[in-house]
């Protein structure tokens, strides 16, 4: 038990020495990659180059929202509180972005679409993910780190919300959208965009993936000592007397 | 299975007294769902011609905001006398006592919303009492209050922040509401096609209400 | 604790824990109380009372350990093991907005008493309410509020009663009605929180003590064969 | 005076400082504001193509929806808590406690507001942030949480009796809000001739301000 | 009642009535306590206790009749006479949400207290609360509720406090804190009901016994010039 403990512990260690130059060179290379190496959008122009950010963002969101229902889960199951740290952590890494998606779709708009909004069914469930995680945070931040039916709470809105993931994801293809219809991913075999493109859309998925994971150890490992604090200043102001 | 129905049934009972006895919260539910019906009417009457085509969105936002406003306070009544505990500590299982609430709000709220539609009928000169569309206001309001009262337990004993609960309960209901809006437009011929938005209402529902009686359980624990 | 008479303990609890924000406000507490005995639960404020006897009444979830009620385990927490207690709070736990009687009506259709009326008549006369049982709760006086949650309590004829400072509010016939109709009643077990500590005599078996948490005195308790081996 | 204004404003202080205890609490007032403008936005824009007609109707009942949920319950705490008592238990006049309650929620429901102002701007392409409109905003605010601010009052601390006070004191409500709806519609250029119904709102706006400082204490008497 | 000697009482009553439907829960009351003494309010369940104690702290107001407080009539309610009552009353009025320090932070700022720093410390270390002043209050077991109502029922210095059965939850130490603060308080004029009659005699100088809304008992009492005409 303790071996495994401290085994997962010195693992744990590593990703401070791991996961920080490799996030720091990904992204790099995908800021070059974007700006430089990609070639300029025949018919959208510069624009276009916000794809870059715009889709890796909101697949580090999925994965991020799919890291908090399996973590709100294993809360409801388990009642251990560290999965609820990690339930936070990924769900404000979500939240960001899915913020960055919208940030840059509405940008992407104005020259595409005339207006930075419109009311179509992505765009709509898009935001709708964002309010129900943002909803998520503020609820759990709400109350006490410790409070262990407040965790619980959160958990199980976690969950009623994650039917929202798959809406998002399909919204294109079940319902007419004036959003761009699904190409990349389907078209991986048969390129529908230069290589160049697509080497570069390849490096932002690994750059984004990397940041979006590094926030997200981040975050939890916040949300953890801020657990340990508020435990032991419980413990200072009991042990004084009262 | 008579033991395990007949404690739900007297919450049930219990609640639809209460709430005939108190009549203040839904009385105000109601009240704010005919006030928001006339401000439409008043407000849509010189702006448009034709106002049938807002229907839906003024009947679906308004039996939302109804539902959470007299949905929150179901639980908030329990909690503050106490007597949520004295239902969790009788042998009645969670998940009875929690149908027991919702069936209670579900035909509360299917009272209210049957005088809107008759309130509109009358209002917007559009007859509103077809089977399908109270197929699809009864699958909304079975799917919106059962959320709404899951959550009314949780922000009941989360302490105060009035605004907790039309925070969360909105946005996860938002996908329900946009079937319900659609389908109720098809059914009265405003748009074609009722059936992948009855679908959508119909998947929400199901989920909001599946997950609610699931995971009620477990909320209410400490 | 080391005597000889081994009987079934009709309530025990093993290891029971509590943890509040990493902090233990009931520790590893180990109780088994014999069928029919009445403990007094004492303590300074904060002692941990409340929190026990909550965790005992499937109210609040153990962090650590279980308690066996009439054979029952509290992680199971069956419909049978609620039956079998009668719990008087803090709250009286009644809707203020009904009267005495649909209170206890409400209750008895929860509990599936048989036969409720004469039941809640024979209560509620006990306790000294019958007269005032068409009017709403809320107009009550604190006192009768006391006597009605304990009626409430007993509506089902639980085998063990869980009692949170039971006097609070009563006069002295209220506290003698509490005697006889609870705290003395032959054949109920009690475990009962208090600050009456000059009352504990007159009705108490045994005594268990709490601090911080942890029970420091026990002379309630038998000897039980505890994980298995034999005392 | 200095006396007296000092513990009304403890209570604006403390009320605030409840509602609003962390950034988490402004967040959620926003997230409401969002919410709720998408929630009917959605709504409609499927029906019309032109959506800013809706727009005074659309804001306005978002505004009585949430002054209810923030205001209506802003005494119900209270009373659950038995401080409402401490409140009148102190020297401090009960006019004085209810101005710093309605002005605590007077605040925050005009920091929702404006929120979903600048929000609706955005989002309907329309600029929403004048002088005359932020007037006809402060009155209707000011009137119609003044009035929920009394009516949860007495729907909080008269158990019995409060079935028929909110039904009959909701009308009072409903002159100011087509008074609101209409200069709001005007000030769009959506019609023509704001006066009227500015003066309108002003009336109401009045009436029930005043009347419910006046009725305030004897409402809270027993 | 019949003594000689003449002082101004602190509080006086004069015929006060609550008639609640048509029924006197509190009829003709009739008392005159002198400044500094000590009064145990007794009467079974349902007597009007705390009807009266809700009258004299203005919280309900009364069908008849009248009482006079430190000179200010009820009748005028004027927050002179509220600010020198001090009321613990069955609920203790805290906010839940709050912690003791913003609870009583509060209070001071409404009764306009001068310097309440140092005073809050004063009374959070005498009640016992001093240590938790940072948590929510809602996490506070029962005894600690009451000891944070009675520091804020003492906050403003009241000259009368009017308690509803003030041990309610408290043990034997915080029962001795409440004696020292309060009931035995030097220079503290107290009304307190109570179940307690065990402890009456350690703190009362005098009883007044409600029966059926009646005084039946006073030995509370000056002798007053009665409805101007001398005694
Ligand atoms: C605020 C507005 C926008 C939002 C919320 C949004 C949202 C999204 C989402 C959620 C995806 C992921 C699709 C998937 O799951 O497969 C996506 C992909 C994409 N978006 Fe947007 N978008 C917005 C505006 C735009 C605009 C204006 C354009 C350009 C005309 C655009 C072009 C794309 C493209 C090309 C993809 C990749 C689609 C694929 O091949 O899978 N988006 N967007
Ligand atoms: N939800 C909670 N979160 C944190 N701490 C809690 C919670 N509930 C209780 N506690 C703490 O647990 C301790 C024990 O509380 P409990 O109510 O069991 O005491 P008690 O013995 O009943 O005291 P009293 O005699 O005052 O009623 C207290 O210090 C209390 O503050
Ligand atoms: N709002 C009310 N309406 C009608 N009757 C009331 C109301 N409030 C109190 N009463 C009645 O007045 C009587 C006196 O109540 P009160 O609470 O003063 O008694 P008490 O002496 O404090 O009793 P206890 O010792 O039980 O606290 C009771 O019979 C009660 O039912
Ligand atoms: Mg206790
Ligand atoms: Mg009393």
């Amino acid at each position: 038990m303790s071996a495994l403990t401290s085994t997962l512990q010195r693992v744990y260690g590593l990703w401070w020495i791991v996961l920080p130059p490799i996030v720091g060179s990904a992204v790099m290379a995908m800021i070059i990659g974007a700006l430089v190496v990609a070639p300029r959008e025949i018919i959208e122009g510069d624009v276009q180059r916000l794809l870059y950010i715009h889709f890796p963002s909101i697949l580090a969101a999925y994965g991020a929202f799919g890291v908090v229902f399996v973590a709100s889960l294993v809360v409801l199951w388990k009642r251990d509180l560290r999965w609820d740290a990690v339930a936070r952590g990924a769900a404000t890494v979500g939240v960001l972005f899915t913020g960055l998606t919208l940030a840059t779709g509405a940008l992407w708009g104005k020259p595409i679409w005339g207006v930075y909004w419109t009311w179509d069914a992505r765009l709509t469930s898009t935001l709708v993910l964002f309010l129900i995680y943002a909803a998520y945070l503020l609820a759990r931040s709400m109350a006490d780190e410790l409070d262990e039916q407040a965790a619980r709470f959160a958990a199980v809105f976690a969950v009623l919300g994650a039917l929202d993931i798959p809406l998002v994801m399909f919204s294109v293809t079940w319902w007419r959208t004036l959003h761009p219809q699904p190409i990349i991913m389907r078209g991986l075999e048969r390129p529908a965009m230069p290589a160049e493109m697509l080497a570069v859309l390849l490096i932002a998925f690994l750059g984004i993936g990397a940041l979006a994971l590094w926030l997200g150890v981040l975050r939890t490992e916040a949300e953890w000592l801020a657990k340990r604090t508020a435990t032991l200043r419980a413990k200072i102001d009991r042990h004084q007397g009262a | 299975m008579n033991e395990a129905i007949g404690p739900s049934m007297a919450v049930v009972m219990k609640d639809l007294r209460l709430a005939w006895r108190d009549r203040a919260g839904w009385a105000s539910a109601g009240a704010f769902a005919t006030i928001a019906v006339l401000v439409y009417s008043f407000a849509f009457d010189l702006a448009t011609g034709d106002i049938r085509p807002l229907l839906p969105g003024v009947l679906w936002t308004t039996f939302l905001f109804a539902g959470i406003f007299a949905g929150g306070q179901s639980f908030a009544r329990e909690s503050e006398e106490g007597t949520f505990d004295a239902l969790l500590l009788s042998p009645v299982s969670p998940t009875m006592v929690y149908l027991g609430k919702a069936a209670a709000n579900i035909i509360a709220m299917l009272v209210i919303e049957f005088l809107q539609l008759g309130l509109a009928t009358i209002l917007f000169d559009t007859n509103l009492v077809s089977l399908e569309l109270l197929v699809i206001v009864f699958l909304g309001t079975v799917g919106s209050v059962s959320l709404t009262t899951l959550l009314s337990t949780m922000s009941a004993s989360m302490r105060g922040r009035a605004m907790l609960l039309p925070v969360m309960a909105l946005p996860l209901l938002v996908p329900l509401l946009i079937g319900a809006v659609r389908a109720t437009g098809a059914s009265l011929n405003l748009e074609v096609g009722a059936a992948p938005w009855t679908l959508l209402l119909a998947v929400a529902a199901l989920w909001s209400a599946a997950l609610s009686v699931l995971l009620f359980p477990i909320a209410v624990e400490r | 604790m080391t005597t000889a008479r081994i009987e079934a303990p009709i309530l025990q609890t093993l290891a029971l824990t509590k943890r509040y924000g990493g902090l233990d406000v009931v520790r590893q507490v180990a109780i088994a109380l014999p069928a029919g005995s009445r403990t007094a639960l004492v303590g300074a404020n904060g002692a941990g009372k409340t929190t026990l006897l909550a965790m005992l009444s499937t109210l609040v979830t153990p962090s650590e350990g279980d308690a066996t009620i009439v054979g029952h385990s509290l992680k199971a927490r069956p419909a049978a093991l609620r039956r079998a207690i009668g719990v008087l709070a803090h709250a009286p736990m009644l809707y203020e907005e009904m009267t005495p009687l649909e209170n206890l009506g409400f209750f008895a259709r929860l509990y599936g008493v048989a036969q409720p009326e004469p039941r809640i008549e024979e209560l509620l006369r006990a306790v000294g309410v019958w007269n005032r049982r068409h009017e709403a709760t809320s107009v009550l006086s604190r006192g009768y509020h006391q006597r009605l949650a304990l009626a409430r309590a007993l509506l089902h004829r639980p085998a063990i009663l869980l009692a949170d400072e039971p006097e609070t509010g009563l006069d002295p016939e209220g506290v003698e009605m509490l005697d006889e109709l609870a705290l003395r009643a032959p054949g109920l077990t009690v475990l009962a929180a208090t600050h009456r500590v000059d009352r504990v005599e007159a009705w108490a078996t045994g005594v268990v003590r709490l601090e911080h948490g942890r029970v420091v005195e026990d002379t309630a308790s038998i000897a039980v064969a505890r994980q298995g081996a034999p005392a």
